[in-house]
């Protein structure tokens, strides 16, 4: 039977747990595959090597920069799920900052803190064989990717955008419909269009989508009313670091200077 | 002179990521450490500068377990400094999202992580392997839990559909019909998961707990109230969740990424569910107490492994309320009441399914995050689970290591530490100190 | 009156027999499980579903004698690894034929070029085999294949077997090994070696779409009409009849109004970036 | 023989459409018709004709679509509504078949009976174009004409045609000629529809119905609603050598729009003949059965061309030319039609209002 590990690193354990989540399948899948490593859920870790391994989470500290390469060594495929493990997530932002300060922020003493001055993507470290986004990942998609690798097909987890989605579920546009500033246009598709679905723009969670257009979709949302730092912000989230939404923030910046827009 | 050393490497089990070690001499424990290594993540010094709508979902992914718990805590510390409040149909909602978290989030305890170690396996899987009925109970309870909150809030981690103020979009009670159809079945579920952790062979410890928990002075406090604070015997003492900050100080350990907290300047207060049940359990639903009393709780319950069959008397408890909700659902006519940012302080206080969530905000001028503050449950029972398992191992430090590590491993389960969100824990007049 | 199976529903077929071609190709013998299988011309491909993993076009390389199709499959991605992994009783998913094949017809009394780069040879080659089996109908028949290197090489018995029919066959590889002696470089250069009346010459080309133009385009600078040459194009197609869009090269289906295609049709459009 | 292929009879007058919706749902018939839902006119099935968007009206322009009162007594004072007919004659999921060992079997795929009530004649074009794409080739789709058999198509000849509207450009509207059950013209003072009959199955059903034969002046009074919304078209094609003008590849002007173009593909999701799809293929966890999924796909995504692992049409500009070729030239090589109905829907619906008529006005 093929052998499954699942890591953990910074996170929240959402993506773990979006596994756990697969009430319906999580027997089947067990009877398929065995779990021999899963921390959050068994107290028994098989032993290596393993033939899959999802890992959760971002790399963030010295210690997890030594332990990822042995997951890697350890693992005949690696798939990262979810925007810690994939893009650095929500921690990610840090790059945006001073890290010691943020320390300090947060503790009275951050000399007792270990920390690396940037959270990244699992990829920046070692090969990944695929990457499932998502903050959290969509369980199907998580089973998708799964049973993928069992069958040894490419995993059906499109690259295009929410919007065809969104369309798919039978939403009416928000963006057109309601003027609400929406990241369908820009952000890959995977979580069933859910925002829309509940009359709020998507906020990207699941990261740009393949061929993101970020200066257009940036311009048309200045016209719905947001400001340069609500741009900026908006882009900063979860996949802040990624190139494209990296490039959407600072086109934002550029062309609100243009704008002649003052700063908040 | 023999010196002994325990160490837990990776505490499985739990969510997030520790470590326990203990150091002994001569009989004595010298040092035990509950490690919390899970890599800081500065929730507190993210929040900062980002516009007072955002914190609910940035605060989300602090805790994958229990999203809504960070979500309901954070809006209501937002409406709070800004003035607003969220009350009738929209709290109504609220509190059933809330509940469907809750029953799944202990139903994955009950069933996944804690009872096995009672009937002696290493995973819930593995448990399967022999009872697949009663995981397939549990899988059951938890899905409902999981889709009564994904048919609210759009999904059952991070929700999208929470907003300052209330929701985006309130559900149709159409939408919600299939949720309340697998909930009947659920509270049955329940019922039968309370008759079954009842009978699990409890070691007889006690320990004289300082509970701490939300109190509300209509509902068994999960979404919002006061603070009371007691030991079970005396009536419980109680503050506002405004005055937080005066009762409850944070300091940080060098061996942990996670503060500890103290209340009224001592060490080793409780919350979760058996300072939840110490302190409200008059105010379950008869279901519930009914359940309760069936399966031999008296009106307090000092024993840490008994908190399996509290956690299962709240699932009654989510259970029956939901319904109860559900029957009385009208679609609230609007999906959100106005918050308009102003600069000012708020607080705001939750029940999140392992114990009470604080959060405090300051806005400035331009309704943006001058400031956040996040007490989770985990850091404050830190020092509390440290203090059990010095307890439970002095008199047994004879025993052979992996004996102890496992013991060690049992009492910290019975917690259920969510130890990612240990990690980013604030007190923002100390930092500055 | 519309009835029958839905058109993207594959027909139940046993792999009767595997050949590895090469590291990376096997060329398949396909049975139908029931009934007989349809017939095809020269050209034409199949769409083959490997269970579960997908389903992709293949040309059809032969005719197996016992009335089944040959095929073969160079493994780049995960269908067409899992249909090289498939064993002699494994069965598969089989659509078609479908497509526009070569115009034989068009060929007859002319002298014949068939250029074919890498796996472009597996859709020529049952062309090949009609030409010669009906030698007399022809002028010349030259043959040129080229291969990235001589190990790559498809079907050199065929290969062999068509000189002694009387074809030219000639063969150039990209990297030659020590134990090469043929010539190195672009298929286009064999034309030079070959002999051919271009005025009265009909071409039949397949390989990568940059070597097809190459050598349409030499072949027609050297006097062949563009439109008696003819190419066979590759495209995404997830349906194979015209439905689901993805095969569009301006007006054409490829899978319907192709894949082969005359250069004098094809060039225009070609030449268009993206189109 | 489908709707609107035999001779029309007489036209006729009925004041309400609740006996019609209850006709139809005693039928069997779920009775599919314009709503407001989240402040949009949407197709949603309704138990009753009180349910319609009555006294409702929209504001359309390129990315813009806002729901506005309108005239309290009228039920179809709108133009079209993002919803056409294409779920129902090509759901955006559907199981193909599946396939265990060496038995391969069609999944059953549904033909519900429904009544689509309040299509616009642009929506009678769009599915006379699938017709051709589906049933008119080589390889006829018999699950496509069993769902297309089961559905009875109620037009409702458009009066207040809405801003990125064209339909007189491309000859299909805004009168309802052909491809229905029924064709209704709503009129004022006092309310009532003309309804025309498409055929013997409109015909029995108007039958059923308390109705009067239509008067001359009931006549009239129709031509004129569906002559002052030709008059009203919010915009306009020159079809006049499109094919030619759109032959332009290389035209600075498609590096222009795919400088806009966001390739979201919202433009292809609302088309009502946009007909691309792709298949998806998975195996169950639990007995290994073979799955194949066809599902709604577009030209605007990278996949879409992809051959040895690059995409045919990489660039914004090369994806935004193949739609609008598509649409308005190859279609017409490939079908002998156009591909656009000119309802306008992807022009209201692209997020950042890109306007078709305006590019191909723009085109050399
Ligand atoms: C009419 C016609 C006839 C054909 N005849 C034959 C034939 O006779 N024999 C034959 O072997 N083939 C033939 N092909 C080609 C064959 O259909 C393709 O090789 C096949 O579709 C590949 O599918 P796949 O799923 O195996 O690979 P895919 O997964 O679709 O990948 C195909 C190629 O893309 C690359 N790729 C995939 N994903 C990525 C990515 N994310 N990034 C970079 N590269 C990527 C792969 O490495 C590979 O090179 C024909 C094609 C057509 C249109
Ligand atoms: S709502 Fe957002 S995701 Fe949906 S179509 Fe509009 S822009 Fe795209
Ligand atoms: S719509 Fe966007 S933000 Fe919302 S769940 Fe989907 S990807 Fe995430
Ligand atoms: S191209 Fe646009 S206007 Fe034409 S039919 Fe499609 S959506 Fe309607």
């Amino acid at each position: 039977m093929p052998k499954l590990a699942v890591w953990k690193f910074a996170s929240c354990d959402g993506c773990q747990l979006t596994f756990l989540d697969c009430e319906d399948e999580l027997l089947a899948v067990a009877a398929r595959v065995e779990i021999a490593c899963f921390l959050e859920a068994s107290s028994a870790p098989g032993p290596g090597p393993y033939d899959l391994s999802l890992v959760e989470g971002s790399i963030t500290t010295p210690e997890d920069l030594e332990r990822i390469r042995h997951v890697r060594r350890v693992s005949e495929r690696l798939v990262t799920i979810g925007a810690c493990a994939t893009a650095g997530g929500i921690q990610a932002l840090r790059d945006f900052a001073d890290v010691k300060e943020f320390a300090a922020v947060v503790y009275a003493r951050p000399d007792y803190i270990a920390t690396l001055d940037r959270s990244t993507p699992i990829a920046a470290h070692v090969p990944v064989d695929f990457e499932l986004r998502g903050c959290p990942p969509d369980r199907r998609q998580l089973l998708e990717v799964i049973s993928a690798f069992l069958a040894g097909r490419r995993p059906e987890v499109p690259a295009h955008s929410v919007c065809v989605e969104c369309k798919a579920r039978g939403n009416a546009c928000v963006m057109v419909a309601h003027g609400t500033p929406c990241l369908g246009p820009v952000t890959q598709a995977g979580c069933g269009a859910l925002c829309p679905a509940f009359n709020r723009g998507c906020y990207g969670c699941f990261g740009p989508m393949e061929s993101p257009n970020h200066a257009s979709l940036n311009h048309w949302m200045r016209g719905l009313g947001m400001s340069t730092p609500e741009l900026v912000r908006i882009y900063r989230t979860y996949h802040a670091t990624t190139e494209p939404f990296r490039r959407a923030a600072e086109e934002a910046q550029r062309s609100g200077e243009e704008f002649g827009e003052e700063e908040e | 002179m023999t010196h002994k050393t325990v160490r837990i490497g990776a505490l499985t089990r739990v969510e997030g990521e520790g470590a326990l070690v203990v150091h002994a001499r001569d009989g004595l424990i010298t040092t035990l450490e509950l490690r919390i290594y899970e890599p800081p993540r500065f929730f507190e010094a993210m929040l900062r500068g980002r516009a007072h709508t955002e914190p609910p979902d940035i605060t989300a992914r602090v805790c994958g377990i229990c999203p809504v718990a960070y979500q309901m805590s954070a809006c209501q510390a937002i409406e709070a400094a800004c003035g607003a409040e969220v009350t009738g149909p929209l709290r109504d909602l609220r509190l059933l999202l809330y509940y469907g978290e809750w029953i799944e989030s202990h139903a994955l305890h009950v069933y996944l992580l804690h009872a096995p170690d009672f009937l002696g396996y290493d995973s819930g899987v593995a448990m399967a392997a022999d009872h697949r009925d009663l995981v397939e109970r549990g899988l059951e309870l938890k899905k409902a839990g999981n889709e009564l909150v994904a048919a609210i809030g759009g999904r059952p981690i991070h929700p999208v559909n929470v907003r300052v103020g209330g929701f985006y979009r309130v559900p149709s009670r159409r939408e919600l019909a299939p949720a309340a159809e697998r909930l009947r079945r659920a509270r049955d579920h329940a019922l039968a998961t309370v008759a079954w952790v009842a009978g699990f062979d409890f070691p007889d410890v006690e320990h004289d707990y300082r509970f701490l928990a939300l109190r509300h002075p209509g509902e068994y406090a999960i979404l919002s109230g006061s603070i009371g604070s007691g030991d079970g015997r005396a009536d419980p003492a109680g503050f506002a969740v405004a005055d937080w900050p005066d009762h409850v100080t944070e300091e940080q350990v060098p061996h942990s990424t996670a503060l500890h907290a103290r209340l009224d300047g001592e060490t080793g207060y409780l919350t979760g569910p058996l300072a939840r049940y110490a302190l409200n359990a008059a105010r379950l639903s008869p279901l519930a107490r009914e359940a309760a009393a069936a399966a031999g709780l008296g009106p307090v319950c000092r024993n840490p492994y008994r908190a399996i069959v509290v956690r299962a008397v709240e699932i009654v408890h989510a259970c029956d309320e939901a319904l109860r909700l559900l029957g009385g659902y009208a679609e609230p006519d609007r999906p959100w009441v106005p918050v308009e940012p102003r600069p000012g302080v708020g607080h705001g206080a939750s029940e999140a399914p392992r114990g009470t969530l604080y959060h405090r905000y300051r806005l400035d001028e331009g309704g943006l995050v001058a400031e956040a503050d996040i007490v989770p449950p985990t850091a404050q029972n830190q020092a509390r689970i440290e203090a059990d398992l010095r307890d439970l191992l002095a008199p047994r430090l004879g025993l052979p290591e992996d004996e102890l590590a496992l013991l060690s491993e049992k009492a910290i389960r019975n917690h259920d530490p969510c130890i990612s969100c240990s990690a980013h824990f604030l007190d923002f007049r100390v930092s500055r100190g | 009156m519309i009835g029958g199976p839905h058109p993207m529903t594959p027909a139940p077929y046993r792999v009767r027999s595997r050949r590895p071609d090469r590291a990376d190709t096997v060329t398949l013998t396909l049975e139908p499980v029931r009934g007989a299988c349809p017939p095809f011309e020269p050209g034409q491909f199949t769409m083959l579903y490997a269970p579960g993993v997908g389903e992709i076009p293949v040309s059809i390389s032969g005719r197996a004698g016992s009335g089944g199709y040959t095929q073969t499959i160079r493994a780049v991605g995960a269908v067409s690894a899992a249909l090289c992994g498939k064993r002699p009783g494994d069965v598969v998913g089989l659509r078609g034929p479908y497509g526009q094949g070569w115009s034989l017809h068009a060929a007859a009394g002319l002298d014949v070029v068939v250029a074919a780069g890498g796996l472009g040879l597996a859709p020529l080659r049952p062309v090949v085999r009609a030409l010669l089996r009906h030698r007399p109908g022809y002028g010349r028949i030259s043959v040129i294949a080229g291969s990235r290197a001589p190990g790559l090489l498809l079907y050199s018995a065929d290969l062999a077997c068509w000189a002694g029919q009387g074809a030219d066959v000639r063969v150039t590889v990209d990297h030659p090994d020590h134990a090469w002696r043929g010539p190195v470089g672009l298929v286009t250069d064999l034309i030079d070696r070959i002999v051919f009346e271009p005025r009265r010459t009909c071409a039949f080309v397949c390989g990568p779409e940059a070597m097809m133009c190459r050598t349409a385009a030499e072949l027609v600078r050297r006097g062949v009409a563009p439109g008696r040459v003819e190419l066979s194009l590759e495209r995404n197609m997830k349906c194979a009849v015209a439905r689901c869009g993805h095969c569009q090269l301006g007006p054409l289906f490829v899978c319907e109004d192709g894949p082969v295609l005359r250069y004098d049709r094809a060039a225009p459009m070609l030449a268009v970036p993206e189109l | 023989m489908f709707a609107g292929e035999g001779d029309a009879v007489d036209a006729v007058v009925i004041e309400s459409l609740e006996p019609l919706v209850a006709g139809l749902r005693a039928e069997g018939y779920a009775v599919v018709g314009p709503v407001v839902r989240e402040r949009v006119i949407r197709f949603e099935e309704v138990e009753s004709a009180d349910r319609l968007a009555r006294g409702w009206t929209d504001v359309q322009e390129p990315g813009r679509y806002r729901l506005a009162e309108g005239d309290a007594e009228m039920v179809f004072s709108f133009a079209a509504s993002p919803d056409s007919a294409k779920p129902y004659t090509q759901p955006p999921r559907q199981t193909l078949l599946r396939m265990r060992g060496e038995h391969i079997e069609e999944a059953g795929q549904d033909a519900p009976r429904v009544a689509l009530l309040g299509l616009r004649a642009c929506d009678l074009a769009a599915i006379a174009v699938q017709d051709r794409v589906f049933l008119g080739g080589r390889h006829p789709d018999p699950a496509y004409l069993r769902r297309r058999r089961a559905l009875l198509l109620i037009a409702v000849n458009c009066a207040v045609p809405g801003g990125t509207c064209f339909c007189v450009s491309m000859h299909t509207g805004p009168k309802a000629t052909t491809g229905f059950d029924l064709a209704l013209t709503e009129l004022a003072a006092p309310h009532r529809f003309v309804v025309e009959t498409g055929g013997e199955r409109g015909e029995r059903i108007v039958a059923a119905l308390p109705h009067r034969p239509a008067t001359a002046g009931d006549l009239d009074a129709a031509a004129e609603v569906s002559r002052g919304a030709a008059e009203r078209m919010g915009r306009h094609v020159d079809t006049e050598g499109i094919q030619e003008r759109l032959s332009a590849h290389d035209s600075p002007r498609w590096a222009q729009v795919g400088a806009r173009c966001l390739t979201c593909a919202n433009c292809t999701m609302v088309c009502p003949t946009c007909f691309c799809s792709t298949v998806e293929d998975t195996t169950s966890f639990t007995d290994g059965t073979a799955e194949r999924i066809e599902r709604w796909d577009s030209c605007f995504t990278l996949g879409f061309s992809e051959v040895g692992g690059a995409p045919v049409r990489g660039s914004n500009a090369g994806r935004y030319r193949q739609w609008l070729t598509h649409k308005f030239s190859t279609w017409i090589d490939q079908f002998g039609m156009s591909g656009c109905v000119g309802c306008g829907r992807c022009i209201t619906w692209c997020p950042v209002g890109i306007d078709v008529t305006e590019e191909l006005a723009n085109l050399p």
